[in-house]
């Protein structure tokens, strides 16, 4: 029971219910409040696993941008607690639901333990790392070279949802210009920065 | 584009205007005071509270003729008359409500026997109503008066057309 | 290995005041300083010059009666003014304030924690910053601080792309992420040849310099730039509904972010700690920071009241069609003076 | 002392979190960000593995993910706005017309 354990269970335990949380709030905002959480606890994870670069983009990207974005989609609408979710689903669908997610769990599981424990991955160990694992030159090495036609498609992904979301936002032509449709371009920049830094 | 221009331009011409005119106004003397400690001088003629003046043997001026009640605009001023030992008249109540008083100085000018004067202290506020009434032993204070130098003009004349002090 | 634990613990602590006890005078340097350019004389009844005038007005605070409205969504409320204090004291664990030191033996490095990413370490928790902001105008449902939230999440999202972009010039040119070797970089003459001025990147680096100036100042929702509490429109913005010590924690963390891009601006353009002497008197290092911090929070003031507020849109236009682009620019001309 | 094989069961609990949210949610904006916790605990996959077997090639990917998620709210985000000037309401529910 050392430090590092420590802090994986508690993270690990703060990822997991900050995600249990979100689905099952019925407050939008307090629903993106434990999914931020979670991210963070996740960024933890990725901490302890030597990628502090990845790390700390989730965090940038995710907590810094993406959330913000939602919080704002959900204020614009000004969706609140009291919002109209309509009748419970009934019983049997509810527990089939939730069947089908424990029936992918176990097969999660078994996958684990009889597909990667036959030895091509070491699960079990952590492997000594080399000295820059999970900085941002090996990652930037990576992209440029290996990567550098996903990274290139990316970029062009990035371009067709921005195009994507100002078509989508835009009202017609005969109303005004709204604070949406800028503010979904604004996201979808956002984005680029993070390419290209 | 275009935008970019105008914000390079404004950055690098208008803005240290700006700028400049802050820093100049930062080295300068403000014009305030540290006020409960340090207090502004007001000027010679400058009306704040009242006060009534004795004769250089101790007796008051005062001989309740009632002309500054009767000049006062705001109709603040109360006076009872009474007579003394040797049969003069004085004011045996004279109150002046200052919260209906204007201080516009017209009983200082009405009054004949230069009696009631308007001092420079203007630092009233109270918590207190009845306070606010100006009673005889308020006003009978000493007071550092500085001559008015119109009053000393009135009085001059006042002498040469044989309208005497006592 | 306790060693280390207490001397970082004492180092948390004397941070932690330091960065307090920097707030609450640099509330009393804002109204010093934008009084006497207003030709006023600012605090001047508690203490000689009114220098006791924080302690004042944070005792104040403390004892004021605590008003929490009616129709509130609580956890939220309640929640959202550590939400914008934690992470503005949290910047602080990753710049350096100082040269390293030995106290009675021990080599003290001048900062808390050495990442190798702090610039993104930075980003990343100045980022989260944004949430107390928005959950503090959601929950009140009062109608300006929902406002001001708006304002502050849509002025975010345009801000961060600017922010972001600006420094990237400078990491560039030093190739590090981490605050230590950027500063270790600034020593020396600059470029190596010209003696008499520093290597600071501002030299290198002025429009990155003025991009990051700018974005800071919208990002901490400072004047020009502070539409979420623009008091002329908005009552308070955000922290309307808010009294007594939560809204002075929303106070706190406001100048503790201040605190906080201002040691980041001085240390990635201004060389940090770096100045003069420092071979003989190693403690002139603090000194300095402190002096540089000092004039960046100076420029703040300065700015407060100097320029108007600007309308919503206008700040829009501006962060997406001017800063944008030209934080571009400045990336690929210094990418390209760098490959060369 | 801690195994990857903990990250990933991590990984895999927080998946099937997601999965559930994306099909017991009736509101679209939590769905949505199941299905971003989905592409998180991928993510969270990606990079144990990639500590285990040593290579750097799982934070590129990560990164490549990242974007791709960014990409993905955006046009999301627009879409849910759409949706809602259109039936005033963000409840999945109500969205029926092509149900049969």
């Amino acid at each position: 029971m050392n430090l590092d354990t420590i802090i994986f269970i508690v993270s690990a335990l703060v990822a997991v219910s900050g995600a249990t949380m979100m689905i099952s709030l019925r407050n939008p905002v307090l629903s993106v409040m434990s999914m931020i959480l979670s991210l963070v606890a996740q960024a933890v994870l990725y901490i302890q696993l030597g990628a502090l670069f990845v790390g700390a983009v989730l965090i940038i990207v995710y907590s810094g941008a993406i959330m913000v974005l939602f919080l704002f989609v959900i204020m614009l609408l000004n969706l609140r607690g009291s919002e109209d979710l309509g009748r419970q689903s009934s019983p049997i669908k509810m527990s089939t639901k939730i069947l089908f997610s424990l029936m992918l769990f176990v097969e999660f599981v078994f996958v684990i333990k009889v597909g990667f424990f036959k030895g091509d991955i070491p699960l079990g160990v952590m492997s000594q790392t080399t000295d820059n694992f999970g900085s941002v030159e090996s990652v930037a090495e990576l992209l440029f070279t290996n990567y550098l036609y996903p990274f290139e498609l990316t970029s062009v992904l990035l371009l067709s949802a921005i195009v994507g979301a100002v078509v989508m936002s835009k009202r017609d032509a005969a109303e005004t210009k709204t604070d949406e449709s800028a503010v979904a371009v604004k996201d979808s920049d956002s984005k680029e920065q993070v390419v290209e830094s | 584009m275009k935008d970019i221009l105008r914000a390079i331009g404004n950055v690098f011409l208008k803005m240290p205007k700006g700028f400049f005119v802050t820093l100049r106004h930062f080295f300068k003397k403000p014009v305030t005071l540290d006020y409960p400690r340090k207090k502004k001088p007001m000027t010679p003629r400058y009306k704040g509270r009242h006060y009534l003046e004795r004769y250089d043997d101790g007796t008051e001026r005062c001989v309740c003729c009632g002309l500054c009640a009767a000049a006062c605009p705001s109709d603040c001023i109360y006076m009872e008359p009474a007579e003394n030992e040797k049969g003069e008249r004085y004011a045996k109540i004279y109150e002046i409500n200052q919260i209906r008083c204007i201080y516009c100085g017209f009983c200082e000018e009405a009054c004949p026997e230069e009696a009631i004067f308007l001092g420079q202290e203007y630092e009233f506020s109270n918590s207190d109503l009845d306070s606010f009434i100006m009673t005889k032993d308020k006003m009978l204070v000493p007071h550092p008066r500085k001559e008015n130098p119109f009053k000393k003009m009135f009085r001059r004349m006042r002498k040469a057309y044989g309208v005497l002090d006592k | 290995m306790l060693e280390m634990i207490i001397i970082s613990s004492i180092k948390v602590i004397i941070v932690v005041i330091a960065v307090l006890t920097g707030c609450a005078y640099s509330t009393y340097m804002e109204r010093k300083v934008v009084g006497h350019m207003q030709h006023r004389i600012g605090p001047s009844y508690a203490g000689p010059f009114g220098l006791l005038q924080p302690l004042a007005d944070g005792v104040k605070l403390i004892f004021k009666e605590e008003i929490i409205p009616d129709n509130i969504e609580k956890t939220t409320y309640l929640l959202a003014p550590a939400i914008s204090f934690i992470p503005a004291i949290l910047t602080f664990a990753v710049i350096p304030f100082g040269k390293d030191t030995s106290f009675f033996g021990f080599d003290i490095p001048m900062v808390l924690s050495d990442l190798n990413i702090g610039i993104l370490f930075v980003f990343a928790v100045t980022s989260l910053g944004i949430y107390g902001i928005v959950l503090a105008g959601w929950s009140s449902t009062s109608k300006y601080s929902m406002m001001g939230a708006i304002r502050s999440s849509a002025q975010m999202i345009s801000y961060e792309v600017g922010y972001g972009l600006s420094i990237i010039g400078v990491i560039l040119i030093a190739n590090t992420l981490s605050l230590r070797e950027l500063i270790e970089l600034q020593m020396g003459p600059l470029w190596g040849t010209i003696t008499f001025l520093p290597n600071w990147y501002i030299f290198s680096q002025p429009l990155g310099f003025i991009l990051f100036l700018t974005c800071a100042i919208a990002e901490t929702n400072r004047s020009p730039f502070d539409m979420a509490e623009a008091e002329s429109e908005l009552v308070a913005g955000y922290h309307t509904e808010y009294s007594s010590m939560k809204f002075s924690m929303f106070f706190i963390g406001e100048y503790a972010n201040m605190i906080a891009v201002s040691s980041v601006g001085a240390t990635l353009f201004f060389g940090g700690w770096h100045g003069p002497f420092l071979e003989s008197f190693p403690m002139l290092s603090v000194f300095y920071f402190v002096a540089k911090v000092i004039m960046f929070m100076f420029f703040y003031i300065w700015l407060r009241a100097t320029f108007p507020r600007f309308r919503y849109d206008q700040l829009m236009n501006f962060g997406w069609k001017v800063l944008f682009p030209l934080a571009l620019l400045n990336t690929m001309v210094t990418a390209y003076f760098v490959i060369l | 002392m801690i195994t990857v094989t903990a990250y990933v069961i991590v990984a895999a609990v927080l998946f099937i979190i997601g999965a559930l949210g994306v099909l017991i949610s009736r509101n679209l904006i939590v769905m949505f960000m199941s299905v971003e916790l989905m592409l998180n605990a991928a993510n969270l996959c990606l990079i144990a593995f990639s500590r285990a077997l040593n290579v750097m090639d799982g934070h590129a990917i990560v990164f490549l993910v990242l974007t791709v998620a960014a990409a993905e709210v955006a046009v999301g985000l627009g879409m849910v706005i759409n949706l809602y000037r259109n039936k005033e309401t963000i409840n999945i529910d109500r969205y029926n017309l092509l149900k049969w």
